[in-house]
Order: structure tokens, then C-alpha cells, then sequence
């Protein structure tokens, strides 16, 4: 047992530890409760993004495996809008936040009128809600998402409209690209934390039908195969931004997570590397304290943008 | 919101790993847990240790889950990289499973025989349903297609006939519960009958089956062109038709939504958490 | 043998098979002669980027694996200079192109300023050249580079600056940014060919001192793990402009580069493979013509941009 | 531009991968183009089959070619996943090699004796430097550092004795050339002697024998920090030194400029090309 004290702010968002969870490769918490338990390992969980209706999403294929430690999905938002999903899993997340996991919900819209619908519902009907996530960078929709966030005045007008709907913490999910400008516009917007990397739009051509392997043309890649490129990304945007950071991409061990730490990222989430090793979770914490430990700190704070160059 | 089967990580060791038709192998796996609680028409996640350049679990059916042997019985072609790495474990070679995933096969919901239908390596949940049906004292018929001749996964194939009988129960010459089930092999070249004007494909088989006997219900597993066409003549009878779909899969738990289902009443079902097996009236084909 | 034509012609140099080799990767040619023969087998060569005076490159180490099939590199440009370059390996190249191998010279510079006398200097001394390739893209010198490359305007100034300077071919090498923006501008300079991807900027830090594993803090993502996104990026720019495409980014197989094809490539280069699979390149031109073959056309151009979506 | 010695692929059989002491391996690998190719000092790059997420080849030196035997032995140790999957290989198992690669050691330039100086997995290219004196009749000394006695590699430290004898040549009983050769075993924490006092760096054994000596050319290969020190020494004495460096090796053959080494005289030689041995007085340390 690591004797660190491990619990950081996110924005607001207290964690335990630095440990969440990236939205979208989580379930809604309670698939995992075969491999652990799920509130008293995390310092936080992020749900699957929610819109203010249900979204079909879109078709077949939505995934292919790359070579390099590396998938490419095209989900595409399918979520059976907020009343749904409170009615379907509200009570699992309340308890999740009971036993001291922080619970984010995602929130995602087509136009800023849906974000702003989807943000007052939850408001409304979530209580167990610890905070939420506005994901402006959705690769897989053709309205909205990434389409929103991919400039300043895209993200900063969401979140103009969706920051004074709640008092509770408002984390933004950013998409790979020019994280430290928008970032900024973020801050200024009065976003309390910043989430990075969405998954990297990728294509996959199956070059005998010369077709996509996906349904779509392009997708989002992701898993150990971005990891570099996410850590980098974290880095630019803690130098240009005072809000916390929540540190995703590829992160599959202990050392990928202290990498996101030291980059600068207060917290850090787990996507891909749930998929196909559910039970990871609690052993990247565990390697994370240890870590922690062995780098001879106290408080795991210290080692957040400890990166030396 | 399914909680009550929950699915999760089981180690296993392999038992038997063997070469049964062309690239397609048998695999016995040592995995008490879930040879205890993976019931027919469920599936199995596995990973294979080695490549780390391919980070997915193989998803695979399971013919045969023995409880007291604490073992699970798999079949599986070679199709890539990955089929290919499994067929190399060696006896006593272990890996992770994560399972029971998603929900299985359902007995027929009104009285009268079953039909049988596989193609390919569909043929192991096919297998499974058999047993479940030999269980319940429901008689059945069988078709089995394949590509050639080369690729029909003996002795199954023929030991499906002996289901629920006292010879596969072990207790002498007592009579079967179902004396006249029948068996349909199929090959899209005619191979099994050495004739390429034998060719058939597994609907045909199937079809010939109909024409002979009322049936209460239809399950099927096999390329997806295939079940269609299965679907489709279960159909045009009025006969209610179980199919267990295969989709790419992220996690096969129901966490990334990969997997969908597009569904005739509007919007997606998950493959891996509401299937693999469905009503075939309630999937888009 | 297949009996598809494979030439084709990337904005004016004229290529037998659509196989180049991606600047940086392939030393001066000469490295590969042990390997198979250079001038016999690829359509053209890019040789690693030459300035108009020498330059010492970044300090070691100067590269680490990451998982993921990729690497990460921070070379920082070491080259001799032109006068050397072209004492050193002129003849040898020349031989090359006598062999019906396009030599394509790649032109970097600090400054407008560099970049100018480098050309010039090439365009005096180089008479084996069949073209240029200009580099706006290094991601590992702090000035010139990836730093010109970022925008349209910094872009369109180098080869403002440039073009004029020669009346062969000019390729430019984009960064993995805004590839249909900063293409289009190229475009509009009078580029002939656009090449891209140059590598991803990544960070690797060693968690245990807290500093990058080079000595560098960012360096450049290349190999499989890239291929996804570069191709993405050659389909964008592809939309975009209507001058030839060099893809580059991960390729690894003749499907890896009739991905490329499909994506809206003319030609494909191989970077990081031909380190550690230095016989590849004839592989993978047989490989891309089986496939051009087994497609059913009688000449590869048909292929070009034929991703159906 | 070297192209002469052309570094091209070989490919090789496993004859034998056995662990010599901890953690450390010895492979014998059938490649007879490259066994009557490569020279004292030069090294190969391996690939190791099976994860493909690890892409890079393992560079390493060799210890000894057999032109007639067609086969080459190196000594490796275990630090990372490339070299684990490595000592993994079973004889028979095939793979690749690029080489010979880069520039070897020369013989000293002025008359006299060598010393050798070998830390940890340094020791395989000393041990064919020794080789290569003997076959020139140059006497030399051996100082053999290690961090503990348990990674030191017998009986090859034991063995440099004999280079150059009638024993190791097998023709009986006639005199070595060089009858006074001197061996000096030091470790790091002292357990080669069985006491922490007696820990020793391959630094101090050097002074020691230079003490007693007159030597005309050191070569040292080890770790940076050890080799720094060797050259220090041989350089406050006035004696020439080669070192055969390490770095990072993207390609091995002078592709990549990934390997640079910083000279003295400015600018940056590449390891893998113009190194790895390298007059000590020529490079930043
Ligand atoms: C619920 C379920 C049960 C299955 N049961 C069996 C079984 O009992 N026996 C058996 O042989 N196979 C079964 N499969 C198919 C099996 O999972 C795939 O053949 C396998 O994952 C291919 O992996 P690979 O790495 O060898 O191939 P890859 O190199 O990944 O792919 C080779 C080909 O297989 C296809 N493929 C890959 N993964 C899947 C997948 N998850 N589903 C469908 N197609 C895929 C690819 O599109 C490609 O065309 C099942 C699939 C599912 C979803
Ligand atoms: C010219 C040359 C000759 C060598 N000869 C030998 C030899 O005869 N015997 C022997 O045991 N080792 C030798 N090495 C070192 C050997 O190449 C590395 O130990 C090996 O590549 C590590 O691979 P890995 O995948 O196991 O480790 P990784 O997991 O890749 O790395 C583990 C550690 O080793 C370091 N490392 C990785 N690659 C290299 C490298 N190319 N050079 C130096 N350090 C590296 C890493 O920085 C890291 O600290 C030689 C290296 C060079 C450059
Ligand atoms: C299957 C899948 C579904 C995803 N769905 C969402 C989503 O709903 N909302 C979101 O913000 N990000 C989504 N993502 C992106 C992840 O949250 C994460 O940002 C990205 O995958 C990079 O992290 P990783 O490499 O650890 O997976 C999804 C990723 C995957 C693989
Ligand atoms: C070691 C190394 C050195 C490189 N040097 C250069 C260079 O000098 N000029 C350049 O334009 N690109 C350079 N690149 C980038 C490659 O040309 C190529 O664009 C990139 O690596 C992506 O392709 P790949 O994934 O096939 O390697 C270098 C890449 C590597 C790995
Ligand atoms: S495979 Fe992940 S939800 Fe079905
Ligand atoms: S390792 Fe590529 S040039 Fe030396």
C-alpha cells in the first residue's frame, strides 16, 4: 500500500485518487462490476456520452483493429437520451458515488440548442452527478462534436451557453488539435477542467473492396498506439492553461499514467485499455501510488507537471 | 441494466488445442468458473498472449461447457492473425477469458420440433443449442453446411444425432427421446457427396427439412449471408427463428457500443450485451 | 510478375512504380545497395534533408521505441550541407537515376534566407536531381521547419521564396496540421506535389527521472501506429488540392501503400520500415502491383483516389 | 560513403541460447555469410519474431566468428522486452540479422602491449579484440569488471587466457606467445572476492595493472560512465584508447543518423556507420 496521499482536484471534482475513466469505453460503470469494484477503486468515472434524446448512432461496422497497439471506432454518440439513462442507471451511479467514486456525465448535442437541453436535463434529473463533461470533440458525428470544437469561437460558444446551466464542475472534452489556443478559449469561457485527447480521426481502407472497414469514411483511432502523441498534447495545453487537466489517450500501465502527471494532467482517464483489459483499472492506480511512492513524495500532487526539460 | 450474470475475467490453461478440419481447430480450456456458469448460445472473450501490435480479445461460442470437468469446449477457424496465435497455444499454455458474455439461446416459446441450422464455425453454439434442446426432451433436426468437404468438423457433426440419447448419456440401449431426428450436410462445392452438382447450400438443406416436417422453431449460426437466407424461409412459414450474430468487437460487455445491432422497431441493440442471439424477426438483415 | 503499368507521374518526375522513400529514412540510398539494387527497383528516392551549410543535429539520444509499432525521433536535420552532400554522394546518385530511379533532393533551411541559398546551391550543384522536396515540416529544430510550416502564410512564404529559384519539380513535405488549408496555399505558390505526412510531435518521458527519453522534451511519432492518421490526412489534402500526393505515414505492406493510392496518392513513400526491415521496399512494390493486378486494372492510375465512400 | 563492406540481411537458425550467468545469455546462431564477414568490433542487429509492437532490431557484438563453422556467438543480457523474446528463441528457431554493421577495432598503431578493459555485456567485443591480438601475436591484459560475481560470464573471463595458446588452438603443449598475460576480475559490490571491501571497479583493476605496465593501446567497452573513466585514465598516461560505444539504433547501417556521437572536433559522427569503435580522444564524453 502506497502511503502517498493520492486525492486531487479536478476543477472542483474531488478524486481519490488521479484515476477516472474515458467516456464512451466505460459502459456506464456497472459492466465492470464483475472485474472490481468499481466505487471503491476509482477516483472517478465518466459515463457514455448523453444527448437531450436518444441517438441511434451510427451503422455497422463501427470498429476495426490497426496494427500498432491501436482500434478505430465510429460509434457515434449512441445513447438513449438523458431520461433514459437517468431511469436506466441513476440509481447504480448513486451508489457508485456513495461508496466515494466521483460520477461525470457526459454531455453531448448536435447544436448548441441541443447542448443546452441535454445540460438542463441533466441538471434537472441528475443529482448524482458530481460534475459533467461537455464532449465538443466527438470525430464520428456530422454535426456537432468535433465539428463544434474544432475552433475558438465553436468551443467557447458551447460553452458560453452551457457553463451558466450549472454550479456544479464543468470539465471539457477537447479533440486533438490546437489544444492550446482552445484550451485557452475554454478557460476563459469559465470551464473548470480541460479533458484531452479524443480519440485521432484515422481511415482504414480495405483496399480489395476499396471501401472503409468502417461504415463511416474516417473514425477515431485510439489505444497505446496515441499515447505518445496524447502526452504531448497534455503538455502543450497544462503550459498554456491554469485549469487542471484530465490526461487521456493510450494509457495502459501505471508509467502511462505518471507520464500524463508529469506532463501536467491532475487526473487521469483510462479508454481502450479497458476494452480489452477490463481489469485494469485497479492495477494502474495501484502502480500509479507505487510510483508515487518510489518518487519519494508525499502527496501525488507534487508530481503533477514535475516533467523536467 | 443486466447485473444479476455478471460478466468477468476467468484464467485459464489449456487442455487440448487440435487440428479437426481445414484451419479449424478443437480447444478444451481448463476454466471452472466459467464452465459453471456459461450457459448455451453465450460467448467468450479471449485473449492470446504474445502480439502486443493486436490489443483485441478473439470472441468465441462454446460447444460444450462441462462443469464438473471445470472445462469449456471451443471450435474456431484461422482466419487472421489472431485465430492463428490461439491455434499455436500449446497444452498447458494459459491465457484470460472474460465471460459469460451477453445472453443466449431461449427454448422454443410453443410446443413442437426444432431446427437446427449451421454453417461454417457456427456449427459450436449450434452444437450447444442441441444440448440445451436434448435437455429439455425437445426433438430436433440438424443441417450442417460448409464450404467443402474438408472443412466439416467431424465426428461433431455426426455426434449432434446422438444427443440426448442413452449411448451419449452412457446408460445402454434404452430408446431415445427422439428417435427420428435427421441430419442434412451441405457443402457449397458438393464435396461431401463428391458431386459438384450436390452442391447445396445449408437453406436448401433446409428447406428439404421443411418440406417434411412442421417446425416450432428455428436457430441458426453462420456467415451472415447465410442466416439471412435462413431468416427468411423460417419466415415465409411463420416459424420463429433464434440467430446468433457475430459483430467486431471492442469489449464483448456491453462498455463501447462497437457491436450494434440495427433493429427492425428502430435503433441499435449491442450484439455482445443483448445477443449474440436474437429474434431473428427483430434484427435489420 | 504483374503486368499492370505502374508508372506514374508525381507532378513531373516521372516515376516507374509509385514507390519513394520517405527523407531521413533512407540515408543517401547507397545504405540500401547491400539490401537490393536501389536504382532497379524504386520508382524515385528521397534523399535526407540538405541545408546550405552543415548542420550538428539535436544531441543523443535521439530516439526511443515506443509500444505501438512506432518510434520517435528528434534527428534534428544532421546534414553536411549542400557542397558536401553533393561531393559525397553526387556520383553515386547520378548512378541511381541512370538506373531509372528519380532522385528527389530534399531542400531545409532555418530562414527564408537558408532555404533560398540551399536551393540555389542545389540548383547549381545538383544536375542529378529530378526534383526537390522541400521540408516545411521538421518537428525537431526550434526555427524553420514545422514552425514555417504551421500556417498558410508561413508556408506560402518559403515557397514564394523558393519556387522561382528552379524549374524542376517542387515538392513540398507537410506536417501531420491543416493538411487541406496549407495545401491549397502550396497549391497556389506553384508547388508541384505535396508530401505528407512528416512525423506526429509525441512526448516520452521516463517517469522514474522525470525526464524525456530523449533529449529533446517533444520529438517525432513515425511508423505503423501513424498509418491510420496519415492516411486520413492524404485523403483530406486529396479533397483539397488537384496537384500530385506523396503518402507517407506507417507504411509497412502493399496494402499499407494501396491504402495511400485509394486515399487520392500518386506515389507512396516508405519511412520508418526501411529501418527495420530494410529489404521491404521491393516487397512492397511487387506487393502494391499483385494488388493493381488482382484489381483488375490494366494501369495503377486507375486506382488513384478510387476509394468509394 | 563506405560500400565496400556492404551490411545486408542474413538470414539465421538458433544453434544454441543458454543463460551463462544472471540474466545474461549465450546464442550461437548459424549465418555463414555473415560468420566469414564480420570482423572484431563490428556488430549485427537482430530482429526477434512474435510482438510486433516492438519494432526495432537488438543491436549486439559478437563475441567470436567460425568462417568454417558458418556460425557466430554472442553474449547478451536481458534488460527489456526485445531481449527477454530473444533468450525465448529455441535452437532451430529462425530470424534475421542485418550486418555486419559499422567499423571494427584496429590493432595498436605503435609497438607494445593492449590492455582490455570489459564491463558487464561490454565483454563480448573485448573478447574479440582478444582474439584479434592473438592472431597478431600482441600481448595484451585483461580487466573483466561486472556489477556482482553472479553476472560474471564464466568461463569465457577465464578463457581470455587462453587466446593465442597451443591449448586454445589444440596443438598440445608448445608455449604461448604471450606468457605473461594477466587477468583482473573486479565487481561492483565485491562478491568476486566474497567480501564488500573488496568492491572494485574495472577502473581501479586498470590502474593497478598500469601501474606495474607499460601499454601502448587500451580498448574498453562497457558502460558509458565506465568507459568514461577507462579513457581518462589511458588518456593521463598518454596511451592511445578505442572504445566501442553504445547508442539508440534505429537502423543500424547509417540510415537514420538516430546513433549520433558528439566529437571533439565538432559535429556528430553516427554510431552505427563510423562507430561503433571509436578513438576515445575523438569523442565529447
Ligand atoms: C459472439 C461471437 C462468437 C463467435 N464464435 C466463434 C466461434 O465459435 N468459432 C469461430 O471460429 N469464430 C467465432 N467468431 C468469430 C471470431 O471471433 C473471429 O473469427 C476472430 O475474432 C477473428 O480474429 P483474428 O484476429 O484471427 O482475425 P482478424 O485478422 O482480426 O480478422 C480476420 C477476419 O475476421 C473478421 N473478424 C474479426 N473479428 C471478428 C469478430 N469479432 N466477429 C466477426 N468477424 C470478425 C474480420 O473482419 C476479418 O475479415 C465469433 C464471433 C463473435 C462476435
Ligand atoms: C553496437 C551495439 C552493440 C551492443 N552489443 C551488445 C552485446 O553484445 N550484448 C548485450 O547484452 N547488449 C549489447 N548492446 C545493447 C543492446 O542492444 C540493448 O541492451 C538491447 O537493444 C535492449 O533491447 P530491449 O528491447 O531488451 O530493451 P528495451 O526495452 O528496448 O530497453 C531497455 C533498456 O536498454 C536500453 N537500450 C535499448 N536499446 C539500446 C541500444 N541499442 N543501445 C543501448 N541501450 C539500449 C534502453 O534505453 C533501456 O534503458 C549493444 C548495443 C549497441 C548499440
Ligand atoms: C469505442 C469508443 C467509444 C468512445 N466514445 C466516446 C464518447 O462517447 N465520448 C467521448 O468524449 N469520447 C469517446 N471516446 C474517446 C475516449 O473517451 C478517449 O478520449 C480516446 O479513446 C483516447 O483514449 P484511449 O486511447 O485511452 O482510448 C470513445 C473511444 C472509444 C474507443
Ligand atoms: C529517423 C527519422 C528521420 C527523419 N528525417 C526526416 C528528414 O530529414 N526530412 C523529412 O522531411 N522527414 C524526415 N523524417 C520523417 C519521414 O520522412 C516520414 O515523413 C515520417 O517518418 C512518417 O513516415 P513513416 O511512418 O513511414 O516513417 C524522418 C523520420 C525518421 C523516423
Ligand atoms: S463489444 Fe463493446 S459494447 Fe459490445
Ligand atoms: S542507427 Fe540509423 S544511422 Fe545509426
Amino acid at each position: 500500500m502506497s502511503t502517498v496521499s493520492m486525492s486531487v482536484d479536478l476543477g472542483g471534482i474531488e478524486m481519490r485518487n488521479p484515476l477516472n475513466t474515458a467516456s464512451g469505453t466505460y459502459g456506464n460503470g456497472w459492466q465492470f462490476e464483475g472485474f472490481y469494484d468499481v466505487g471503491a477503486t476509482l477516483g472517478a468515472m465518466t459515463c457514455k456520452g448523453v444527448a437531450a434524446e436518444p441517438w441511434d448512432g451510427n451503422p455497422a461496422p463501427r470498429l476495426a483493429e490497426l496494427p500498432g497497439s491501436a482500434i478505430m471506432n465510429s460509434v457515434g454518440l449512441q445513447n438513449p437520451g438523458v431520461r433514459a439513462f437517468v431511469d436506466g442507471h441513476g440509481a447504480y451511479l448513486q451508489g457508485v458515488r456513495d461508496r466515494g467514486c466521483q460520477v461525470i456525465c457526459q454531455v453531448v448535442g448536435h447544436s448548441i440548442g441541443e447542448y443546452v437541453r441535454a445540460m438542463e436535463l441533466f441538471e434537472e434529473l441528475a443529482p448524482f452527478a458530481s460534475g459533467f463533461e461537455v464532449n465538443i470533440s466527438c470525430p464520428n458525428i456530422a454535426r456537432g462534436g468535433a465539428a463544434m470544437g474544432a475552433t475558438c469561437d465553436g468551443a467557447a460558444e458551447v460553452m458560453r451557453a452551457v457553463r451558466p446551466l450549472t454550479s456544479r464542475p464543468v470539465v471539457v472534452k477537447m479533440a486533438p488539435h490546437d489544444v492550446a489556443e482552445i484550451g485557452r478559449a475554454l478557460e476563459a469561457e469559465g470551464a473548470d477542467a480541460l479533458s484531452l485527447i479524443n480519440t485521432i480521426p484515422g481511415m482504414a481502407i480495405d483496399v480489395r473492396t476499396r471501401r472503409s472497414r468502417l461504415a463511416r469514411a474516417t473514425a477515431g483511432v485510439s489505444g497505446p498506439a496515441v499515447h505518445a502523441i496524447a502526452v504531448r498534447m497534455v503538455w502543450e495545453c497544462a503550459q498554456a492553461v491554469s485549469i487542471p487537466i484530465c490526461g487521456i489517450g493510450g494509457v495502459a500501465t501505471g508509467a502511462d499514467a505518471a507520464e500524463m502527471l508529469l506532463a501536467g494532467a491532475t487526473a487521469v482517464a483510462v479508454g481502450t485499455a479497458n476494452l480489452y483489459d477490463p481489469a485494469c483499472a485497479p492495477r494502474i492506480a495501484s502502480e500509479l501510488g507505487q510510483w508515487a511512492q518510489d518518487q519519494g513524495v508525499s502527496d501525488i500532487n507534487e508530481l503533477i507537471g514535475a516533467f523536467e526539460c | 441494466m443486466r447485473m444479476s450474470t455478471r460478466t468477468s475475467l476467468h484464467e485459464f490453461v489449456v487442455v487440448s488445442n487440435e487440428l479437426v478440419a481445414q484451419e479449424t481447430y478443437r480447444m478444451v480450456i481448463d476454466a471452472p468458473q466459467l464452465a459453471a456458469r456459461i450457459v448455451p448460445g453465450q460467448f467468450m472473450n479471449l485473449s492470446v498472449p504474445g502480439d502486443n501490435s493486436h490489443v483485441l480479445r478473439i470472441p468465441l461460442s462454446f460447444k460444450r461447457a462441462d462443469a464438473l470437468a471445470g472445462t469449456v469446449e471451443l471450435i474456431y477457424a484461422v482466419v487472421g492473425e489472431g485465430t492463428r496465435r490461439l491455434s499455436q497455444m500449446r497444452v498447458g499454455d494459459g491465457s484470460s477469458a472474460v465471460g459469460p458474455s451477453g445472453a443466449g439461446w431461449w427454448l422454443p416459446r410453443s410446443e413442437g420440433r426444432a431446427l437446427l441450422v449451421a454453417g461454417g464455425v457456427g456449427l459450436p453454439p449450434i452444437l450447444a443449442a442441441a444440448g440445451m434442446l436434448a435437455d429439455a426432451r425437445v426433438g430436433f433436426d440438424v443441417v450442417v453446411g460448409a464450404r467443402t468437404q474438408a472443412r466439416l468438423v467431424y465426428p461433431d457433426v455426426d455426434d449432434v444425432m446422438r444427443y440426448g440419447t442413452p449411448a451419449a448419456a452412457g446408460t445402454g440401449s434404452a430408446e431415445s427421446y427422439d428417435p427420428d431426428r435427421a441430419l442434412v450436410v451441405t457443402t457449397d462445392d458438393g464435396s461431401a457427396e463428391g458431386s459438384p452438382a450436390a452442391a447445396r447450400s445449408a437453406a436448401d438443406g433446409m428447406a428439404d427439412l421443411m418440406g417434411g416436417r412442421a417446425y416450432a422453431q428455428v436457430y441458426t449460426c453462420g456467415p451472415a449471408a447465410m442466416m439471412c437466407g435462413v431468416a427468411r424461409l423460417a419466415r415465409a412459414r411463420g416459424i420463429a427463428c433464434q440467430a446468433s450474430l457475430e459483430r467486431m468487437m471492442g469489449c464483448g460487455f456491453g462498455a463501447c457500443s462497437c457491436c450494434n445491432v440495427a433493429l427492425v422497431r428502430g435503433g441499435n441493440a449491442l450484439c455482445c450485451q443483448d445477443g449474440p442471439v436474437f429474434d431473428a424477426e427483430e434484427v435489420v438483415w
